[in-house]
């Protein structure tokens, strides 16, 4: 059976199999088997032989990249809810059914995510990105509490919206499409796209291109369509915060990144870099601001990572070798970071009951080793070294103001607006003396460890593969 | 001789365009749950038109079967209930009066139509035209969406926004998947009614109690 | 082994001294301030014989920049610093194995301090821009950490805070500055900006980023206010480092871009540097006048002295753009002379700062006094400490001062006629700080130490720990050797001056009597040796022969004060009185200083009050109206936190409306 | 020959001001008092009271340490030197290249250092009041007077004041507004420096007022003979700083026979004793200022001394 089967068949078969699973301590042992088997076989996909791009799947080097990672980060996200989760069952605030469904949903997402990722074909990228969405829709409103069913909802409908956006948009490409390659699937085949991009009616992808940016844009929580982003971050569990962040988004953009590919490919249409990073700018400045007023955590780093992906946006929108690299490295490194800080927040908040940034000073002084956790994430995310954020940051910076010395100043001011605000939060929740109650955490932190090794390795040290592989990326992305 | 069953497609697709408007002008809600059914029945219609003109392309017949039945049939009584349930259907919810927003559609439909003409001189005028009646009724529908702060409207708003969509996907020559997406949506649509009836305490996307989200979040200070 | 690789590894030693720590914990805190000493000792001893070769060695690790890898390399320039940062680091990590002896938190300052030291070291010995700004974010971010050990105190929390925003704002200016020099081809590497110079007003730009970078984590004004909060806020060992060798740092890399890699600036461009640097200086002095706290006081002096730094550079490069190098080579032998000096006298007195806050438990001055009688030993190398840093003869502040205004006096070579009249103007502003250097340590030294102990803290003050009155008394030293001896020390930085400006002060160590003769004999000399020697054996001959011939009788009694003795020590002259007249005189227009009498009512036996407030113009100025600002738009831009999902849908909608307008009318 | 000579010069000339020192104080002290018609004390009475100090033991506080009694003798040292460096009768003395005139300024400096020190030590209020306002002159006085210093060596093209009298006496140097604006500017330094009136008044106890005195209030015996002393080389290293700048006729240069060394130490006495009656005449003539106005006063002489330095580029064309 070849890898791309098994990346796609483990998660469908495993959503079947726990939603039939009574037990919750086996239901979370199944899921974190799942996803490991399902990265597992994307390592497999990476070192092995590559299948041919047919009519339903493409592998090549941008995706192998959102692959590994998203199920890499699926894989860590699951072992750390199968600690989480426990906790909040013992706390009473979810039920057995509620998280047999919550287990099954997750695998639905992940193989919503992976099947976007993998396919050639744009009418099935869409929908399976919608059918990721929807899984995350009614992840988000598991707590069943006003604000989560609020944030479910908020998220579903503007979802929704979006969807259509982009659903137009794809039929527009078509459209466009049909008249060079005949009617039928082969004008959706996006290998059958590229290479005849320069034949279409540039008009037409124009068109389509501002319906897909809006479209998957809203996924991705570009301002002014970001509105859905925070609040389900903040509302629904820990586990799926850290997996909205750290890769549905990326699916999202994944999704652009290959119409942008479509629309470069093509010499009449308007370059849509420029439009790409306005809005990335837009996101950055926007979320840099918004970090100031923050009381809640989640929602705190729900707008870093609505500020990271503003950066990553305006990255790929400039364009050329270094800003493409370091647009892939800031979103891989972006991934894993802000997934380790949501671990770490989750287990935060468990520690003392409550969201409220307010209630989590002194951490130093009560959880010493989750402080260490948590402040790693941040100072990492905040862009400092020396971990791999600094080294995409420095790229992506130094390669703009060469270029272009305006953009890079502005990319400066929002890039030390947000690390003001967070290192002002940072401090708040490091230092100063704790409340009395805490509770002690017992979950186990070796995920986060995991991503910040990573990250960390990555900043000190790139291995030339890595490197070697991402630059046949970016080249892709031209 | 042949321009005959393409004006027939135009006739159609001007008409979903006409409904959309007649829902922009309805401000009560049972008048608008006909309208839209009209809207649903009109898209049926075209979309069988285009099955014929694209010969024999069964998935586009089952398309319009679904819509017909569906969003002409089921999807209406529902909401037809829950109106009822909530005593809301002689409300009147617009944001901005009925005239302004017509203006702002009648805009709409000359921007789509600017659009289509200026960008896609070389597609064929068939589904060229189509493609400039479906754009002006995803835009009437997405104004609908935020013209209307009653929850149904709003609703029906995505809804015929999502019509125009399924009338741009059979327009487009041999498009597949088309069952799919109209099987897609149809279930995502059935969410959302099945959301309002969940929240029916809450009738209109509108009311956030923003004071409740503050002692909770806290985050507008 | 090459200098470099020596270097490096002492680097690589101390950063893992860190994990160390963490691994052994608090129980090994003395074996591994220790272990930071040696390794101190030998970064200086590498930095030393790199200097006396004049060789320079490079280094390349498979880490950093992916496909650059990490460039290092140990020039005469970096030499001169290494040797500074050995110094100085072995001083403070002495002192550390006594300061932190009763520390109740061991691992909040030991897992930082060494690796703060080698991330230091590793910035003087980059050679890319990678490893440069990771190099110095790391430096920035471990001495955070170390700002951060006494956290429960929110002053602490602030300056913190404050210091590492201000970090975050240099480490973006120099991004930009490196952007600038490497240009879209992304050439990292030094050698490769050398190899490409840009054009002039391209200079002049990243000069302007440098200043902006380097001087903010150097302390200039008007970027300096960070400094006076965090240095001292830090354990004194800590602050000794940050102000006695990080600042140091900062003018490395300022001295790296501005002559190593960048072609001559124009000339403008070193007026700049010049202004900005007399600012500094009197700006920074008049602040520790009239400050109230020893250890802040002490900070506000650093930045006096790095302007004096900054005034030589720009002097430096003021006659570099002039083509005049011999004249160049003497303001940067002015420079770093005065570097090396500043560590040495900044370090001893923080250290000393530091024993008195252990002794009184207090870092206010007003409750301290006569702590002379208490801490013998410390007083008098403080006493020493502060003689040199008032600039005064024979000590080593007054030998590199007296260096830079014999720079000044070259004024007339330069051909800009602005210059020439901008330069001895700068040089009156120098001369004021100086004076005005005299004026707050004495201040500082005579209230702390001198008189009748304030409180019963200071009149049961203890004396300072071993370890720790060992390392002032080295620093000590050095400030003595290299007031007495100035021609040795700017031989062993002469390489350095000829690798930046192609020439170099005339060999000192053959002149009679080891003179200093910065040009010629008849231009100006100075001979430190002499005048000590002078200056003692008269003090030595005149109290022999009277002690000899005339009475060596002496009785003790109660002071005399005109009669009316006062027995309450608050009569004193305290902080606040003593600097008075100065803020009187000065601080009313540059400190916006203000008195303000609270007079009870007729009638009310309460006692009246006398507030003063003096404020450090650049937070008016600058930081506050731009703090203001942020908050305003944070709050506007947070409506948008909780609209209701209907005006999403609009904000969607209204971007798609536009996006098409503008498809419609461009496309 | 050349060195021994060399040598002795310089041992006459330490010798010569220390002795010189007190006579001059004396003299002023005689003719302020003949002009105000009181006859007045001999003019070796100060070297009778020096003498008289040294012989009585020396009273030191309770709560005074070790800096109050090395003090005097510190400021003994740092100005006799700085004395003995600034040429009087001859130029180019055998150590005169050991130190230039900026570190002349800083040897006083010391001094004024160890002084203000030494009077917060006792820890009376009077102490550190002395301290402090002697600081406050100093931090506009140092500036002008290295603004001065800045004056003259731009205009001989050295610091060192052997060239620098050499330059003035030779006749390229001629006459110039901002060596006049330098005298000027000089002269108040120096009034200043000294505590003379309108400054300060040496012969005042009246605690609001006094400066110099409320700093070595508490000394007594050889210690305060110790600062007497170097206050009166003081006066006379002002006094001959100005004579051999600004009237630098007849020094000898080295090399000079013995009949120029004696002609000029005669010329030199000459003008010490004419600078004395006009400092006396002045003092008499003028009153004495709040202690806030002296930094105008001596803002004036920074203001001369700045003005002097830019102008000098100016005037150099012409």
């Amino acid at each position: 059976m070849t890898p791309v089967a098994l990346i796609l068949l483990i998660p469908a078969i495993a959503a079947a199999l726990l939603a039939a699973i009574p037990g919750t301590r086996l239901a979370a042992r199944v899921n974190v088997l799942a996803a490991g088997a399902t990265f597992l076989a994307a390592l497999a996909l990476l070192t092995g032989p590559r299948p041919a791009p047919g009519a339903l799947f493409l592998v090549d080097d941008l995706n192998i990249v959102f692959i590994v990672l998203n199920t890499l980060v699926g894989f860590t996200a699951a072992s750390f809810s199968a600690s989480y989760i426990g906790h909040e069952v013992a706390a009473g605030r979810l039920t057995p059914v509620t998280l047999r469904f919550y287990h099954a949903m997750y695998q639905v997402m992940m193989f919503g995510m992976n099947a976007a990722l993998l396919t050639d074909n744009i009418g099935l990228m869409w929908v399976s990105v919608e059918l990721a969405t929807l899984s995350t829709v009614l992840m988000v409103g598991l707590y069943r509490t006003p604000e989560a069913l609020e944030a479910a909802w908020k998220y579903f409908i503007l979802g929704s919206v979006g969807i259509a956006l982009a659903l137009f948009g794809t039929i527009l490409v078509y459209m466009a499409a049909q008249p060079v390659l005949g009617e039928g699937t082969p004008a959706m085949v996006w290998s059958n796209l590229l290479p005849h991009a320069a034949a279409f009616d540039p008009g037409l992808l124009n068109l389509a291109f501002i319906f897909l940016l809006l479209g998957y844009g809203t996924k991705v929580g570009l301002a002014p369509l970001h509105a859905w982003l925070p609040d389900a971050h903040a509302e629904g569990p820990t586990p799926i915060s850290a997996v909205l962040s750290g890769l549905l988004l990326n699916v999202a953009l994944y999704a652009v990144l290959r119409f942008k590919m479509l629309m470069a490919a093509n010499p009449a249409t308007l370059p849509p870099g420029p439009l790409m990073a306005a809005m990335g700018l837009a996101s950055l400045l926007f979320a840099g601001l918004m970090l100031y007023r923050r009381r809640d955590i989640k929602r705190l780093f729900a707008y870093s990572s609505i500020e990271h992906m503003g950066i990553i946006t305006f990255a790929f929108g400039m364009g050329g070798g270094l800003a493409n690299f370091a647009g892939l490295l800031h979103m891989a490194m972006h991934s894993l970071t802000k997934s380790a800080i949501f671990f770490s927040v989750g287990h935060v908040t468990q520690a003392r009951g409550s969201q409220r940034i307010a209630d989590i000073r002194g951490l130093s002084v009560s959880h010493p080793r989750l402080a260490v956790a948590l402040a790693l994430g941040v100072l990492a995310i905040a862009g400092l070294p020396p971990f791999g954020v600094f080294l995409s940051e420095f790229l992506l910076v130094t390669s703009t103001f060469a270029r272009a010395p305006a953009l890079a100043l502005v990319l400066a001011a929002g890039l030390l607006l947000a690390f003001g605000a967070l290192i002002l939060r940072l401090t708040g929740i490091l230092f100063g003396d704790p409340p009395p109650e805490t509770a002690p955490v017992r979950a186990s932190t070796l995920p986060i460890w995991l991503h910040m090794g990573l990250v960390l390795a990555a900043g000190i040290h790139l291995p030339a593969e890595i490197v070697a592989w991402f630059q046949a990326a970016a080249r892709l992305l031209g | 001789m042949a321009t005959l069953p393409i004006d027939i497609a135009h006739l159609l697709a001007g008409g979903l365009v006409l409904m959309s408007f007649l829902m922009i002008y309805q401000d009560r809600l049972s008048a608008l749950l006909d309208v839209f059914t009209a809207h649903a029945v009109v898209l049926a219609a075209s979309v069988a038109w285009q099955a014929h003109l694209q010969g024999d392309t069964f998935h586009l017949y089952l398309t319009a079967l679904i819509a017909l039945a569906f969003k002409g049939a089921v999807i209406p009584m529902a909401l037809a209930r829950i109106v009822r349930r909530l005593g809301i259907h002689r409300e009147v919810e617009t944001v901005v009066g009925t005239v302004p927003t017509m203006l702002a559609g009648i805009g709409l439909a000359a921007l789509s139509i600017v659009l289509m003409m200026r960008l896609t001189a070389g597609a064929d005028p068939l589904a060229r035209e189509d493609l400039a009646f479906a754009l002006t009724v995803v835009l009437l529908g997405l104004l609908m969406m935020v013209t209307r702060r009653n929850a149904v409207s709003q609703v029906v708003g995505f809804m015929s926004l999502e019509n125009g969509l399924i009338l741009a996907a059979a327009g487009a020559r041999g498009m597949p998947l088309v069952v799919e997406i109209a099987v897609a949506f149809s279930i995502l649509i059935a969410f959302i009614v099945i959301g309002v009836f969940l929240f029916r305490i809450r009738e209109r996307f509108d009311t956030v109690d923003l004071a409740a989200l503050d002692e909770v979040r806290g985050d507008r200070a | 082994m090459p200098p470099v690789d020596a270097a490096a590894l002492i680097a690589g030693a101390l950063l893992a001294l860190g994990p160390a720590a963490l691994a052994f914990g608090g129980p090994a805190r003395g074996a591994i301030h220790a272990a930071a000493t040696l390794l101190c000792l030998l970064a200086a001893g590498t930095g030393g014989a790199a200097l006396l070769t004049g060789t320079t060695t490079t280094l390349t690790l498979p880490i950093g920049l992916p496909w650059l890898g990490a460039r290092l390399a140990l020039d005469p320039l970096a030499a001169v610093f290494v040797l500074l940062l050995g110094l100085g680091g072995a001083a403070a990590s002495l002192s550390s194995i006594g300061y932190y002896r009763h520390d109740p938190a061991p691992l909040r300052s030991l897992p930082f301090q060494p690796p703060f030291l080698g991330a230091m070291l590793a910035v003087l010995l980059a050679a890319d821009a990678f490893s440069f700004l990771m190099a110095w974010e790391v430096m920035s971010l471990l001495s955070w950490a170390l700002v951060m050990v006494d956290h429960r105190d929110a002053a602490t929390r602030q300056a913190g805070f404050v210091y590492l925003v201000m970090a975050a704002f240099g480490t973006l200016a120099l991004l930009l500055a490196f952007g600038l020099m490497a240009g879209p081809a992304g050439g990292y590497g030094f050698d490769a900006i050398r190899a490409l110079p840009p054009a002039p007003l391209t200079v002049a730009a990243i000069l302007g980023l440098m200043l902006l970078g380097a001087g903010s984590k150097a302390g200039l004004v008007p970027l300096h206010v960070w400094l006076p909060l965090a240095h001292p806020a830090a354990p004194s060992p800590v602050s000794a480092l940050m102000s006695g060798v990080m600042t140091k740092v900062a003018v490395y890399a300022f001295l790296r871009v501005a002559f190593d890699l960048m072609p001559p600036a124009p000339w403008w461009a070193g007026s700049a540097v010049i202004v900005l640097g007399a600012g500094s200086a009197v700006l920074g002095i008049l602040l520790a006048v009239v400050e109230a706290d020893m250890k802040r006081a002490l900070a506000c002096s650093t930045i006096e002295n790095i302007g004096v730094i900054f005034a030589a550079t720009g002097l430096a490069l003021a006659f570099r753009s002039g083509g005049m190098p011999a004249l160049a080579a003497l303001a940067l032998s002015a420079a770093l002379f005065h570097a090396l000096n500043h560590m040495a006298m900044k370090s001893l007195l923080f250290l000393g700062a530091g024993a008195v806050l252990h002794a009184t438990g207090t870092r206010m001055l007003d409750r301290m006094g006569g702590l002379i009688h208490r801490m013998p030993a410390t007083a008098a190398l403080m006493l020493l400490g502060v003689t040199a840093i008032a600039a005064l003869p024979p000590l080593n502040g007054f030998a590199s001062e007296w260096l830079v205004f014999q720079a000044v006096l070259a004024s007339p070579a330069l051909p800009q006629s602005a210059l020439q009249m901008l330069v001895p103007a700068a040089g009156g502003l120098l001369a004021l700080a100086a004076a005005l250097a005299a004026a707050a340590f004495v201040r500082l030294y005579g209230v702390a130490f001198l008189g009748r102990p304030r409180t019963p803290e200071a009149a049961a003050a203890p004396e300072a720990d071993r370890a720790t009155l060992a390392a002032m008394g080295a620093l000590a030293l050095l400030c003595l050797g290299a007031g007495l001896l100035p021609g040795l020390v700017l031989d062993l930085i002469a390489p350095a001056a000829r690798q930046l400006t192609g020439a170099a002060l005339p060999a000192q160590a053959h002149q009679p009597w080891l003179t200093l003769i910065p040009v010629s004999a008849a231009r100006g000399t100075y001979n430190g040796l002499l005048v000590g020697l002078f200056v003692a054996l008269s003090a030595g001959l005149a109290a022999g022969v009277i002690h000899r011939t005339a009475s060596r009788r002496l009785r003790r009694a109660p002071a005399w004060d005109c009669g009316f003795p006062q027995s309450l020590p608050d009569s004193q002259y305290g902080a606040g009185s003593f600097a008075q007249p100065i803020r009187r005189v000065l601080g009313r227009t540059l400190l916006n200083a203000r008195e303000t009498v609270h007079m009870p009512p007729p009638g009310d036996p309460s006692a009246a009050r006398l507030t003063v407030t003096a404020a450090d113009p650049a937070w008016a100025a600058l930081y506050a109206p731009l703090g203001r600002g942020v908050n305003a738009t944070a709050a506007y831009a947070n409506r948008f936190q909780a609209l209701s999902i209907r005006r999403y849908l609009s904000l969607v909608f209204g971007s798609l409306v536009l996006l098409l307008l503008g498809l419609a009318l461009w496309g | 020959m050349g060195l021994i000579l060399s040598l002795l010069v310089q041992g006459v000339q330490m010798a010569l001001v220390v002795a010189l020192a007190p006579v001059l104080t004396g003299v002023v002290r005689k003719v302020k008092a003949r002009l105000t018609r009181r006859r007045g004390a001999p003019v070796l009475q100060p070297w009778r009271d020096i003498l008289k100090l040294l012989r009585k033991e020396a009273i030191v506080a309770d709560s005074a340490s070790w800096v109050f009694r090395a003090a005097p003798y510190v400021i003994f040292a740092a100005t006799w030197v700085a004395a003995a460096l600034v040429p009087t009768f001859a130029t180019n003395l055998q150590f005169s290249w050991s130190a230039d005139l900026i570190a002349i300024v800083a040897l006083l400096g010391l001094a004024r250092f160890a002084l203000a020190l030494a009077g917060m030590d006792v820890g009376t209020a009077f102490g550190g009041l002395g301290a402090s306002r002697e600081m406050l002159f100093a931090t506009v006085a140092e500036p002008a007077m290295l603004l001065i210093t800045f004056t003259l060596a731009l205009a001989a093209g050295s610091s060192q004041l052997s060239t620098i009298a050499g330059a003035m006496a030779g006749p390229e140097m001629g006459l110039r507004v901002s060596l006049g604006m330098a005298l000027v500017a000089l002269t108040l330094v120096a009034l200043a420096e000294n505590g003379r009136i309108p400054v300060d008044n040496p012969a005042t106890h009246l605690e609001l007022t006094m400066v110099h005195e409320a700093m070595v209030l508490e000394y007594s015996g050889r210690h305060l003979a110790m600062i007497e002393l170097a206050a009166s080389l003081k006066l006379l290293l002002s006094l001959s700083l100005i004579g051999c700048v600004f009237f630098p006729w007849g020094i000898a240069a080295p090399g000079d026979g013995v009949t120029t060394h004696l002609t000029a130490a005669a010329l030199y006495l000459a003008k010490i004793a004419l600078g004395g009656t006009a400092l006396a005449i002045f003092e008499t003539a003028v009153a004495k200022m709040r202690v806030f106005r002296v930094p105008d006063f001596l803002g004036i002489a920074l203001m001369l001394g700045l003005l002097g330095t830019l102008l000098l580029f100016v005037s150099r064309g012409l």
